[in-house]
């Protein structure tokens, strides 16, 4: 049945453009912070224009040395890392890792976090005139070291003032990253959306643990870590769909993402854009490769527009 | 610097749980240098999930086809089965299809010519000591010193022989050459060559102690390193190590994968450099 | 080093056996509820008395018909089910299911939930007096339908208080199952600790979704349903890390195990037992293989009694 | 009913698509009733997770090796290339290492002898009613109407031709036998043999055709069906079609893994069974 599909449309090419808190992006695809460093790591790969936007590593206040090692371990298809959000700061990004990136033709999208309320506020803040930074893109999923080591993005509440207060700051489209390590992801989606985020971004990494049997030590020096990768995808299109039907903004969809086929079981719920993690490193191309994929795909089923595809779901 | 999807040439077991695979890998024999590693993937394999990180042994050009085509190169891997990845890699035959990234990090520095040159190898750390030696002995004097817990590990030595290069071997049950570490024999070296230059690469344990034994004579000492890695290129910060700057203030970080595999041991804070093994053995 | 360890012991059989919350098991592998049937589907396949202890599929008090179909999906490393807790009902169970059960020399825990809390007490009630039961698990992951189908398990004064409920009505050892879709596992691992819970086991699946992007439907007719398998695992020894930490009593430790590596890693974190899942769907034999496994591993190692091992984690 | 660990003993295409595979397999061939099933495995191989469910074509004897000892018995299954597992099937060669779990469900009631006996197969469909057809043509007469999309979709018919099974072939396309669907050819078989069995076979929609048509004339049917399965012993509860007498109150729901896959059309409650195919395509 496909197949008459396939042979019946014209072979124009589909619109891929999508449109996202007044952002224009070529096409729905975009690498994962963390996991396409500044970008220029992966330039000699990929053609980094051909990306819906560039989403850069987490940046905090000052330079964060992350944990110690081992950070990474890979898992039944998946892997854990606990780098500890280890980056140059914002200052040297603006100096040192803004200039390559400015050039590009792909919106920059600036991923960041605090350890305080005050530290996020004052990263959003320092980023507000900063030239090609095109939107900011919160992690909530850090401890708040003043209210005793809870993570931000796990109670409503926390997730409402820190993204209240940073929305005061800055004029630049919002996207807030949830965690996914939550009883109810809608009500953080929920409470984010009225604290002001212009869109919403999700899965982060699922809290894990392995364990080498033999040392009896944890694989990472941290314990515990961050699972990530093709295993978490079924949890990650599950949170997506229920953010989707509980928030007007519109949502980006992450995790697990390695083929085409995973992008639109995300953009068939309902995200209007998807971001790549884990998979770069397994294939630097895998992005590009998707792209192709997501345009053969509306080629054959003779969809003009990729936004007609998003949230067709049918339940 | 690029990702090729090429295909296997020949995989075979050179020595109990070591095998050596040739891969067509074009544009290597020009680009690689001494020291420089791939990230290898099966491909369409999964697991292992991510890429495996293998030192390039040596790369060179496939004897032509008489079509007058340009001759391919190729690069050769040896690789240890110890876990997931390598237990599949040791399934691989002539024709399989895989990827390589590459070639990447930061090789070896040479060295000045007419300096004594000694190289350390412990095990499979001796796989990027060969490129190197290849490299050196068109001006060096080359000694290898080769150690391994016991007569298997002990590979490729006729190799590094057949370049010129005069190769001491020890084994800690004495199976083969000198009963004992490595090390001992490096001490008898230096004192006889006290102005040679080192280079490295095998289990931390014995690049602790080469470490040392360098520092103490303040001797020249080139280490390449292992660590466990996702991405390869600088990306994901997984592999890194504490350079000598290092504080949490102020944190230097080193990428093993991009600023290394290999460091001039100065680069290096050796008080705060992990001495457990990469070794994961059955993470997945 | 490992070898030395292995050529040094003695050759005499390690103890395997394990004690929980009263219940003697001859070592610490026992399937986990659904996976397994009523046991005699497995018969044909494996020594059902070479495993520590049968646990049923789960019961109600009625006969219950479960989800529509397809009620089963494929994800990488992993399954989605909803199979919606399809079961015989208790009073037929007792009649057809436990003469088989009772003739075995393994204990035999009958794994039980409701859809309301006097659903939950009446099935312990009926339990209470069936000779060849040994023990009880209940699944606190079913939506409490009293109040706005929240999942029992999810909420902490629920959770408590059902298992309040239970315990009145039985003399039984019971282990009280908790699902992992929660924001802080240990929060409810206390609450049914203090409600009266001998022993707590983890985890229930993860919710998660999967799509055809060809029909554009989800791949099970439920929307959703639960993960399990191997991908899973990560998780599941992180929060049995955390239970085990939070509480004092005994934790049974379950997700993605396949292999005596994996069994090993919850051991370690402090599992006194571990249910084996969706692996026995794999592999019929699973568990006597992991039961060897496990044997093996204490003899290289030089462990005389498996209890040895049990929280040996080294952090 | 065992979990065999055995080997592939060969593995070919026999019509685009489409692969035979021979397996060594020890006492299928007294104990594998017609319409009964395996669970397959590649040992080891992760994914797929799960096992794949096939229909077993043929059960025989290895011709003997000359050495004393008794023949070896085979099972030949044969699979359409369809989704992940099936891929990973294709490539496998003979001596590979698999694992069957069988032989496993209900099978065909071989029915009354001197009966017409009519098989209805649909593509790969037609593959559990070889061994039916072999054990009912001492007795009975025996058609074979099979169909299928396209002429590579029919295969194995001159297999069923050598037993002495009368075979009608229909495309949809018209690219071999007649154009048209195989339950136009039904109808036509039963308006000469009213007092047929039927037995089939094939993708849902044909079996339904097949039981509205055998409904409405009060021919005994016997179909088999498919569904998706994760232990194929009755244990998970995934696989199960609604009985005749199901209600939310008293569930009735049969297990397709082990009440079928064979059912009696009467068994089945028709108007609540999912009409849309197992097919999962490309799950993983
Ligand atoms: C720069 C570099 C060069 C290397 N060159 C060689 C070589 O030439 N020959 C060779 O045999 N080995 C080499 N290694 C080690 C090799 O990468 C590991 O032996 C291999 O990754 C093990 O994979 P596995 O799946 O079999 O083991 P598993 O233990 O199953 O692997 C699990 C995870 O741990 C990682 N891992 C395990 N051991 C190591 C290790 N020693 N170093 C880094 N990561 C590890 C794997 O990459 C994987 O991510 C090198 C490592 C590095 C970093
Ligand atoms: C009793 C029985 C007998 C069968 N006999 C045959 C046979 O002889 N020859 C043959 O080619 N096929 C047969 N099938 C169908 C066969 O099981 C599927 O084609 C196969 O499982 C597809 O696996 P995959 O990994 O290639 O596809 P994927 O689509 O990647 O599989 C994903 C999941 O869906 C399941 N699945 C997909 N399609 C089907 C299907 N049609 N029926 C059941 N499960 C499915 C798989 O088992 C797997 O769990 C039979 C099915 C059943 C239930
Ligand atoms: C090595 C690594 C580092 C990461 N660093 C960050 C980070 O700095 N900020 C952030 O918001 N998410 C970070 N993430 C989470 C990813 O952006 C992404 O949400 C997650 O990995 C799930 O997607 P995936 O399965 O495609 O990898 C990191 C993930 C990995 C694997
Ligand atoms: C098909 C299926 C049915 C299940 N039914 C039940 C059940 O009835 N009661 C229950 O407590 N858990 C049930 N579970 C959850 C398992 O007992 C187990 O907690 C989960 O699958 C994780 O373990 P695994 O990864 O080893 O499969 C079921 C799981 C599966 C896959
Ligand atoms: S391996 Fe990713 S930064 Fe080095
Ligand atoms: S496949 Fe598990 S009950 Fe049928």
């Amino acid at each position: 049945m496909a197949e008459t599909k396939g042979q019946t449309v014209k072979m124009t090419r589909p619109k891929m453009a999508v449109e996202i808190a007044g952002l224009q992006f070529k096409n729905p695809v975009m690498p994962a912070s963390g996991t396409f460093g500044y970008g220029e790591e992966y330039a000699p790969f990929l053609d980094l224009n051909r990306l819906g936007a560039i989403v850069t590593k987490g940046l905090s206040l000052n330079p964060k040395a992350g944990n110690a090692t081992p950070r990474i371990c890979e898992t039944v298809s998946g892997m854990l890392n606990a780098i500890g959000l280890q980056n140059v700061g914002i200052d040297a990004f603006i100096q040192h890792k803004m200039p390559f990136l400015e050039q590009l033709d792909s919106p920059v999208i600036v991923n960041f976090f605090g350890n305080t309320l005050e530290e996020y506020v004052e990263v959003a803040a320092r980023l507000e005139d900063v030239p090609g930074v095109a939107g900011l893109e919160m992690n909530i999923s850090c401890p708040n070291v003043k209210h005793g080591g809870i993570v931000f993005g796990t109670e409503a509440s926390a997730a409402h003032e820190v993204v209240s207060q940073v929305r005061k700051k800055t004029s630049k489209p919002l996207i807030v990253k949830l965690t996914p390590n939550v009883t109810n992801i809608q009500v953080t989606a929920k409470a984010v959306e009225d604290a002001g985020a212009d869109a919403i971004s999700l899965i982060n990494t699922l809290t894990g643990m392995a364990v080498d049997v033999k040392t009896r030590k944890p694989r990472i020096a941290n314990t515990i870590g961050g699972l990530s990768g093709p295993a978490i995808r079924p949890i990650a299109v599950r949170m997506v769909h229920q953010v989707v039907q509980a928030v007007k903004v519109p949502v980006i969809g992450i995790g697990g993402i390695s083929r085409a086929m995973d992008a639109l079981e995300f953009l068939i719920v309902g995200a209007k854009a998807v971001q790549v993690g884990t998979a770069n490193f397994v294939d630097p191309n895998a992005m590009a490769t998707i792209i192709d994929g997501l345009e053969e795909f509306c080629q054959y089923e003779g969809i003009e527009d990729i936004n007609d595809l998003i949230g067709t779901l049918e339940v | 610097m690029k990702n090729h999807k090429t295909i296997i040439l020949s995989n075979q077991e050179i020595s109990p749980g070591y095998y050596r695979m040739q891969i067509l890998a074009p544009e290597y024999n020009r680009l690689a240098k001494p020291g420089q590693f791939v990230m290898f993937r099966v491909q369409r394999s999964l697991p292992p999930l991510l890429r495996r990180p293998f030192g390039i042994f040596r790369a060179g050009y496939v004897a032509p086809d008489c079509d007058g085509m340009p001759p391919k190169e190729f690069i050769e891997l040896i690789y240890k089965v110890v876990g997931s990845g390598t237990e599949i890699m040791q399934e691989l035959h002539q024709g399989d299809r895989i990827e390589l990234l590459g070639p990447l990090g930061r090789g070896f520095d040479l060295g000045e010519p007419d300096e004594e040159k000694i190289l350390v190898g412990g095990g499979i750390g001796l796989v990027p000591l060969y490129m190197l030696a290849e490299k050196m002995v068109a001006n060096s004097n080359v000694r290898l010193l080769m150690g391994g817990r016991t007569r298997d590990d002990i590979i490729t030595v006729t190799e590094f022989e057949r370049l010129g290069v005069e190769t001491y071997v020890s084994t800690e049950d004495g199976s083969l050459g000198e009963e004992g570490l490595v090390t001992q024999v490096l001490e008898r070296k230096l004192d006889k060559y006290p102005n040679a230059s080192v280079y490295t690469c095998g289990p931390m344990p014995m690049i602790d102690a080469v470490q040392k034994i360098c520092a103490s004579r303040g001797t020249s000492l080139q280490v390449s390193l292992e660590a466990l890695m996702a991405c390869g290129v600088g990306a994901c910060l997984g592999c890194v190590v504490k350079g000598v700057g290092h504080s949490d203030e102020n944190p230097q970080y080193l990428c093993t994968c991009k600023h290394g595999p290999v460091f001039n041991a100065e680069e290096l804070d050796w008080s705060r450099l992990e001495k457990r093994d990469a070794d994961c053995g059955g993470c997945v």
